[in-house]
């Protein structure tokens, strides 16, 4: 068992002849991924890597039975993209983009949740269920197959967090980079209900950083809900307020928590927060 | 991208929603000349991106024209929060009833908008959700459908059990939503919204937040930046592909990564420095891309030293080392460099790098501690 | 049992003060319906033929568990009536007002279905379960209890025809008016699923008309899935193709049927169709 | 409310898609100064709300001005299907490589708005869709969020393999669904949508439907109107609370709504008789509107006899009467009146109307056998 992807999902890459796009797509094919399909308007019936392309998400779900979708098309086609394969069916779609505008985003969520689609992203690193299938762009050499699972709203620092879980020995089961934009679709709550009851996760580890309220809220749901032990990384302890952080979402903002109030509240619901990356690995031992 | 007082002026006009008469100026003749037009008592605004204006001394009223040379005068040679006044709002002077607060914004949690409405105006919206909760109303807006006209008119109801009055702020909130939307904006703000004695409700502020990621469908927006000296910088990045904000410490950051460049910085001051800025070098990190940010970075003459983190990842690191040592080339830097390189071929970059002045660490702490120890040592 | 509404049935009446919604208001409450509130914005707090008037419909939700609305405002505010409706958890809207906007509906539409309300309406006379309740404007007294369910695209020609078969003795179970309009909540095919469950009804009347293709619809879900004798008829013989008769939805197109060619399509689906409205109750007792 | 073609064109231009240069021209002289703008040859169109303007004439080709004088002036003086033609539209002629059909319009049995495309254009899609079906591409969009562009695309891909003349046709797709929704439309059609000879893809035709119900919204089209003389009968009906709409025959029709009207001519008809009119007299029938419509009833001299047929419902029957006697004071009526009331207090409605030269009967079947029984006796 795994969360969200494993070794039957069957991804569909959409803007796969991009450059980012066929980069990926070639590591996600090496790491053993299902890549059934791209999509590229007006290359229908070519091919990458052996993949077939088509012009559509819809025509790439008839034909080939596409289920997963990953999106590495430009900001401003990105929205249309989710939207189309929401509609062709595709029940998770993993946008890796960058710079998709809020107000798009709010509509994308609400269509997907209408229709029963998951969203990860956008500008996030994707998923990589460690040994069975990466949807995602991090280097898979890092993830040892392991018993953490790992939920992140960035890319860089959970691979640093990652590289140190991976040589503790624990290693990884499911890493999701949920992104780090102000309005992103799985939050932190919707991948631990996943750990929840997947078997494979004995721990959890939740990378988060300054600007809105999800590790809080991540908190009261594992105080009540989650059963299973979860220790923290929060970033932006030196940033200062009222300035993006790189990551769209990375603001202190009047009304927000700065990252020690962030801390303080999570350590409130007992959750142990690692001062310095390399850290987590004493704190996974501790409470494990 | 931030709008100023009078730039949003200008939209809540287009939009039909009202404001007290009035135009910028840049000089004190500026201002006497709209004084003049407007008739005294007039209000002079400072127009800088900040909050707390009033409390700075950046707003004043001026009765006459002697009043009105000398405060105009005197605000612009302010600096308010580090801010340089370089223009002020002249606006018509107005008997206020009463205040109100309404506003939109995207509230993360609920991924919706919002509608905020208070009956306690003309203070920060934070002090009364922490003081007078009940003051406040929060509408969460549909999605995929917007503001409905029920909404807008049971938000005014809250505000007041004026008829007249109701209808009339239930007309702005739907025309301060439709500009909302339309300008893809994160936040609007009427802070305060104020019946005057006259009976008509006019915007008295106006602040307005609008979305980096939308600008590129706004270029009429994107045209009415107005940039701070550290904006400038930040603008000068963008264009060169990464990401930089100043700060006020002496260790120069280069880090691949928002997150682990927010970590990096936090770990340098948990370790006793403190960081010049931030600074994401982005996905690729050509030697040309490496050699700007280095140079910006040392256009700060309090940076002693400089950090390079970088998690490789997919990217080879040899690649990453021969780039840099492409880049001290370009640029010449008269400061350490602590190197920590992670990825593919992570041996092969140590031996690139062992011959140089680029000090090579194994790891983020080690870096960090290493160049913390340069700069205290002095 | 009957179908839609029923005894238990709350009511409340979005724009209770106005002309036709306090005179509406009056003969439901006599009728028996359970009138619990009425909306008019700034009348909160009021009564009306002792029934409380809240400014909002959420108020009324809560204070009295209204279920059901009747929206008697304007044209222009109808579809915000609506909106505030549904978003208020109403269960099933009637809207009796005429001159709503075509693309309003459609967005209506999907907005009450995803929320899971059932809309009647807009431009019908609303409904009527005979002795139990009326949320709707028809004369009351031409409906005697019995047998027959009536769903019907008009109001004066289904009173009638409702007429004839209350003379008959046959009697009516319910009586649905879906309304004239080309987008419409609820059609023929919803109202039928309803009398098939109906125990209290044993046929149904269906009152078509030109414009559309609901009836042949209707037509085709009976001849598949309806066991309940059906007989019909359909207005608009005399009819010019190309004109809206009244009916905003009443109008024969390039790509649908005249009356003739409904009529004809009706019946090779096995439903019997009168020539004169009378002729109903000869055909239906020929199908009991 | 359907639009002229050379208005429709105006909207599309306002919404950036691309028609013939062209303008419309009231009389030969007017036509000649915009032939000579535009340089020969030109096409004449008729502007007249029909189709099969072509087959019946009403659309040529003028290769010089001698030609451009005869055309006009011919064209100008036809009548259409019944309709007189006022105006005509002078556009530049093109050539034409292929032609294909675009359509937006409303689809009552999903209850959504659908988008129609066809690679056979210049002809009825009814046509088409009866005969060659695998010709069209009917793509139904979302009822909250509209049309997405992939949909666009895909559409334009179904029309033409031409990599540039899909994303052309995109383009209009997606300006012309901007401009169905902001005018609520109920049908926005371009047929065809040429590709020319140069590349260039254009409308050639223009067909708007503007949702009446939705007029109060767009003040702007509803100025728009050209008004035949039945419409504005229409007009003016409802403008004093009925609708009524003009047909042959010789039996005036009055009745309170429109399923009950249609059913009232079909009975008439049936029983051999032939209606002059529709006419829904709406929910109250207060005296004056009853006299106003049988005034306008009586405008048709056709009509030989009048049938009044009211299912009054909650209405009192004798308020009706009274009503009707009072109407027929106002209006002087010679031809016979066959009334049929139903409702409340119809047994005091029948004495009031007794001694009157108003005949009662008891139903609807009475009435329509008695008032054709009265016409076919002559």
């Amino acid at each position: 068992m795994s969360i969200l992807i494993d070794e039957e999902t069957r991804v569909v890459v959409q803007g796969i002849t991009g450059r980012d796009g066929s980069f990926h797509t070639k590591s996600m094919k090496d790491y053993g991924t299902k890549v059934v399909a791209g999509v590229t308007p007006f290359k229908g019936g070519e091919y990458v890597f052996d993949i077939p392309i088509f012009n559509s998400v819809e025509e790439a779900v008839k034909s080939v039975q596409a289920d997963t979708s990953i999106i590495f098309v430009p900001a401003k086609f990105a929205v249309d993209a989710m939207f189309e394969a929401i509609n062709a069916g595709i029940k998770l779609v993993v946008t890796i983009t960058e710079g998709v505008p809020v107000q798009d985003m709010i509509k994308v969520n609400e269509f997907a949740n209408l229709k029963g689609t998951k969203i990860i992203g956008p500008n996030c690193p994707g998923i990589i269920s460690v040994g069975k299938a990466k949807v995602g762009i991090m280097p898979h050499s890092i993830f040892k197959k392991g018993v953490v699972g790992v939920i992140s709203r960035s890319g860089t620092l959970t691979y640093e967090i990652v590289k140190h879980i991976s040589d503790s020995g624990l290693g990884v089961s499911t890493a999701v980079g949920i992104g780090g934009d102000p309005i992103i679709g799985m939050k932190f709550i919707d991948v631990l209900k996943g750990f929840e009851k997947d078997e494979e996760t004995k721990a959890v580890v939740l990378v988060g950083e300054i600007g809105g309220s999800d590790e809080e809220d991540a908190a009261d749901y594992i105080e009540k809900h989650f059963n299973k032990p979860v220790v923290s990384f929060i970033a932006g302890r030196a940033s200062p307020p009222g300035k993006r952080m790189g990551h769209a979402g990375a603001i202190v903002q009047a009304g927000t928590r700065t990252a020690d109030e962030k801390i303080a509240y999570l350590e409130s619901k007992g959750i142990k927060v690692a001062n310095i990356p390399n850290e987590i690995v004493k704190l996974l031992k501790d409470v494990m | 991208m931030n709008l100023q007082e009078y730039q949003s002026r200008e939209l809540f006009k287009k939009f039909g929603i009202p404001v007290v008469d009035g135009s910028v100026a840049s000089s004190v003749e500026e201002a006497l000349k709209i004084a003049e037009t407007l008739g005294y008592s007039v209000v002079v605004k400072a127009q800088v991106l900040t909050g707390g204006r009033g409390k700075s001394g950046g707003v004043k009223i001026a009765n006459n024209e002697e009043e009105l040379k000398e405060k105009v005068s005197k605000i612009l040679s302010m600096e308010i929060k580090g801010l340089k006044v370089n223009k002020v709002l002249i606006a018509k002077a107005v008997q206020i009833k009463k205040e109100f607060y309404v506003g939109f914004t995207v509230d993360r949690s609920s991924k919706r908008n919002v509608l905020i409405v208070s009956s306690e105006g003309g203070v920060e919206i934070e002090e009364v959700a922490k003081n007078d909760p009940e003051k406040i109303l929060k509408v969460s807006l549909d999605p995929l459908l917007g503001m409905f006209s029920y909404q807008a008119k049971n938000a005014s109801m809250f505000l007041t059990p004026n008829k007249d009055v109701i209808s009339k702020i239930s007309t702005i909130l739907e025309q301060l939503f439709r500009l909302y939307i339309s300008i893809d904006a994160n936040l609007v703000e009427i802070n305060p919204l104020a019946l005057l004695s006259d009976g008509s409700v006019v915007a008295l502020d106006a602040k307005i937040v609008v979305d980096d990621n939308a600008l590129f469908r706004h270029p009429e927006i994107e045209t009415m930046r107005e940039l701070t000296e550290e904006e400038k910088l930040e603008i000068e990045a963008k264009s060169k592909g990464f990401t930089y904000i100043k700060l006020n410490g002496s260790i120069g950051c280069l880090v691949n990564g928002a997150g682990l460049a927010m970590a990096t910085m936090d770990l340098v001051k948990l370790l006793g420095g403190s960081p010049a800025n931030f600074l994401d070098i982005g996905g690729s990190s050509n030697p040309e891309k490496v050699a700007s940010a280095i140079e910006m970075i040392l256009r700060d003459k309090n940076v002693k030293a400089i950090l390079i983190n970088i998690f490789g990842g997919i990217t080879r690191c040899d690649d990453v080392a021969n780039g840099l040592l492409e880049a001290i080339k370009k640029v010449k830097v008269e400061i350490p460099i602590v190197v920590r390189l992670t990825g593919t071929n992570e041996d092969i970059a140590k031996k690139i790098l062992e011959n140089t002045p680029l000090i090579y660490v194994d790891s983020m702490v080690d870096g960090v501690s290493k160049v913390v120890e340069l700069v205290n040592r002095g």
